[in-house]
């Protein structure tokens, strides 16, 4: 089609929803809200995430070893910890260092630990950290058929547990991401559905007059488009706004809490809000056009 | 040019509106097409504009069978035909000028084109200066002169008008009738359903009367009502 | 019944639609307004109804002055007239009888005298057979008729008819007129509209011709043309 | 307005709904999902709160008393913190069952605990809990002041923060409820609007007519009412329905979640989303009919 024609098609986009403003700003409103709600989910999605990984990255293996070990048979042991390839971090921890952390675990209740620098019953021994926490599972078998490793802690039943409870956590986050992604999507085609339903009759006189399918299609693509687009872009804006807000604010308040970077965490999120968007937008309005175009 | 044969349409609901139409209309001539409210002369233009499908029978505009057309075909049938409807059916928040115009847009006319052919219609049906109105802001024969203008902008082969002036007084009606004489000098083949006695008896041009569905005279240089 | 007193209306977009109309209508006239198309005959039914305020000048319906009416009052004027719109107005998703039948159910007649009535007034018009028909599913002439038959279906006590047979045949249109008469025999004052020459030339009722916004003509037993 | 009136309103929402069906099914189905996504967020909004109270709700208080206090002054301690009005509940803990806890907790890896039986480092204790949590930090300087007392604790620092985290947790979940309650709100009173909107001409005729506004109005109103409510009524259900099955299965895989029980939580929840869902579906109506009714 000649340039005229896309540059009527766009006039004719630009100028209907002006014409329809009450409709174009009930749509925007609509996507910009639905998209809010969206974006949301996105952020408390990925930060559920987070403090999955987070939690689970705490997760460590400790190796206790034998009384009567050598410091050869020691650095040994550590050269083939090191070698696993699901390893990701060796530490050797001495039984002073290790009665040095209970104390300072305890700190002024921790009387009752007095006096056992002396006859010290605490065990030699290493921590590992694995790639993925999971691997920790793995790895525990090989890690007893050592020789000089006496015992291989790794909170038994609770790792078990704790995983249980973070994949959890990891699908019903995806599950509401996915399921809000899709009424989103159900929503801002139904809401364009409908406008382009209170139009029906001018898109007839249309093919009446022996405008083409596309003919009549392209202006309402364009206008679906820029419905989208700047319906999403609000809610980009706003979220992306609130969200740098929030971590600011959390940061004073509870500076522990593990909230993820603002950066480039909400480039992700605006991304796919804005995608999501604009894409229902235009086949809201394409698909919907269609049932109507059979005159 | 126009060719009907054993055209019959049953609508939907059982109403049976032709019944075996036989009609072949000749480049340039103008008919006129008569018989009471419910004959089945809206039914005929919209078989041919492939707005509806016939029931039995076969139509065929410029040697191009109508009744079997792709979809995607239709829209340059209807590129060929210029139809003023009954119902008018303007945009109700497009100017009169973007209404005329935009049936130009459709076959992509030069812009150039467009800028001098629109005034000139308008002022052919007496709304030169209307052009910036919606259809909402005129009087019923001022909207019905808006649709006349759409069908005749691009000089269509045929001209369809069904009732052009029913909601004209006599002297702008005979104002539009000039108009469509000019146009059918120039070539196009016009058919246009009427009401208006005095104008039918008046011009003594082809007149087609149907009734019931079917036609029950068709003569050349005839009149609004059978003369014996 | 119906009273103008230096009647205006400018519309908002600048265009005079009437100049200082004054117009008296006794209880039981037949007036036929006349007038080239756009010379405000739709703008003045608009007034009366309230649809359109006057710009200056005063209406009187029934000893009741219009133009400054409440919201809430309005749809109590509207009862007391039955209207043909020149663009007939009528619900697309609705059979014929819904649509007729509307208009009584507003004034919460009751049921049987509802299901006596609204047939009656379709054998009237000529629609008995099309009761269960959608508007969508009749001919032109047969939706003006279906508004004809919604406006008098309550018995109303003015009766304003744009154009009413504007779609009609010259058969059709006479059974119409015989309607007319015969409500304006029981008493209904008539405000018929119309282009329709021979009509009124046969009439002879009073007929009042605007152009351009001003009352020209207003004669007693007048024709459609100035006869001089 | 008589009976046959109200059975006209009655026929004529429904008939409308029947005819429109294709924007009936678009705004039921907006209504619903809309409704849906709300259900989530209250069940997220009314766990997180009772797992914020969960989490606070193990706040306690430890008092370590002095060695050389008698019997008869730990009865005595033990009714004075009874009758504190904060206090909901008093436990003695001797130092030999604190010593077993340590042991428990520690497990395997408690050999270093062994042989303290005999000299026993711990003290004789009371561990307190509040009715309310935040009322542990208002009763420590008093419980400080009392004689015989050596020490208190209460995990000084880490109950503050807690609180600081439980809070946000709250604001957070309340903040999501009301902005999903008004973005449901917005969305579905917009696509009520706009369906109003597709029905303008209609409006404008029954006011032609002669129809007062209350006459055009009541059908529209039991239609919004029809539409809300059963969009609601559906998402009610699917809620409820996915949250108790979601605590049949959790109860399963993580049994220590502390999910809240369905009953009569989801009572509580699907009474918000019907009575949401049908105010809206009324207001939405009655308020977009205004502009048309000006006719
Ligand atoms: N879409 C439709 N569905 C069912 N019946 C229809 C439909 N359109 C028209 N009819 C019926 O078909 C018959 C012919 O209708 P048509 O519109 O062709 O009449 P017409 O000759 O144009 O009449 P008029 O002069 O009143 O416009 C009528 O009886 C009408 O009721
Ligand atoms: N809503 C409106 N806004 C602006 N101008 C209007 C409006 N309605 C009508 N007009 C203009 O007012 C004038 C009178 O219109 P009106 O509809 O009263 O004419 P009419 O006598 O009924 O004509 P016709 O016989 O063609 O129906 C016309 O010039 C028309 O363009
Ligand atoms: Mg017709
Ligand atoms: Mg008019």
């Amino acid at each position: 089609m000649r340039i005229r024609t896309w540059a009527f098609f766009t006039g004719q986009a630009f100028s209907s929803m002006r014409r329809n403003s009450w409709m174009t700003v009930a749509s925007i409103g609509t996507v910009a809200v639905t998209m809010i709600v969206l974006g949301i989910f996105l952020l408390l999605g990925g930060n559920i995430n987070n403090i999955a990984g987070n939690i689970e990255s705490q997760v460590e293996v400790s190796i206790y070893l034998q009384d009567e070990i050598t410091s050869g048979q020691v650095d040994d042991l550590a050269q083939k910890f090191a070698a696993m390839e699901q390893v990701a971090l060796v530490k050797y921890v001495s039984k002073e260092e290790a009665l040095q952390e209970l104390r300072e675990m305890y700190g002024e209740s921790g009387d009752f630990l007095a006096g056992l620098e002396l006859d010290n019953p605490l065990r030699n021994g290493f921590r590992l950290r694995t790639h993925r926490p999971e691997q920790v599972l793995e790895i525990v078998p090989t890690l007893r058929s050592f020789d000089g490793v006496a015992e291989v802690q790794y909170g038994q039943g609770f790792v078990e547990q704790l995983f249980a409870v973070t994949n959890v956590m990891r699908v019903v986050a995806l599950g509401l991401m996915l399921g809000l992604a899709s009424a989103a999507t159900f929503i801002i085609a139904n809401t364009i559905r409908i406008t382009v339903f209170a139009r029906r009759r001018e898109i007839s006189i249309m093919k009446y007059v022996g405008a083409t399918d596309w003919f009549i299609r392209w202006p309402f693509v364009i206008e679906g488009m820029t419905l989208g687009l700047v319906g999403s872009l609000i809610a980009a804006g706003l979220v992306a706004w609130a969200y740098s807000a929030a971590v600011v604010n959390l940061a004073v308040t509870i500076p522990f809490f593990p909230l993820v970077k603002p950066w480039p965490f909400l480039l992700g999120v605006s991304g796919w809000l804005l995608l999501i968007g604009t894409t229902i937008g235009v086949l809201g309005s394409t698909l919907s056009l269609r049932r109507f175009l059979r005159v | 040019m126009l060719e009907l044969y054993a055209v019959s349409k049953i609508y939907g609901n059982g109403v049976v509106a032709l019944r075996d139409v036989d009609l072949k209309v000749n480049k340039g001539e103008f008919v006129f097409i008569v018989g009471p409210s419910g004959a089945g002369k809206t039914t005929l233009t919209r078989l041919i504009l492939a707005e509806e499908k016939p029931t039995k029978g076969q139509i065929i505009v410029n040697n191009k069978v109508v009744n079997n057309l792709r979809p995607s075909e239709i829209p340059y049938l209807r590129r060929q035909i210029g139809t003023v409807f009954q119902d008018f059916r303007l945009m109700h928040n497009w100017t009169v000028e973007e209404n005329v115009s935009f049936a130009m847009k459709v076959i992509e006319a030069p812009r150039r084109a467009i800028r001098k052919r629109v005034p000139e219609v308008l002022e052919m049906v007496g709304l030169a200066n209307k052009a910036k109105h919606l259809p909402t802001q005129l009087s019923g024969g001022e909207q019905q002169r808006v649709a006349l203008a759409r069908a005749i902008v691009n000089q269509p082969y045929i001209l369809l008008a069904d009732e052009p002036t029913g909601n004209l007084d006599p002297e702008t009606a005979w104002g539009i009738m000039r108009v469509l004489q000019d146009i059918n000098a120039q070539g196009t083949t016009i058919l246009m359903v009427t009401h208006a006695k005095n104008i039918v008896d008046e011009m003594r041009k082809r007149v087609v009367a149907l009734e019931g569905g079917r036609i029950v005279r068709d003569e050349t240089r005839g009149a609004y009502g059978n003369e014996n």
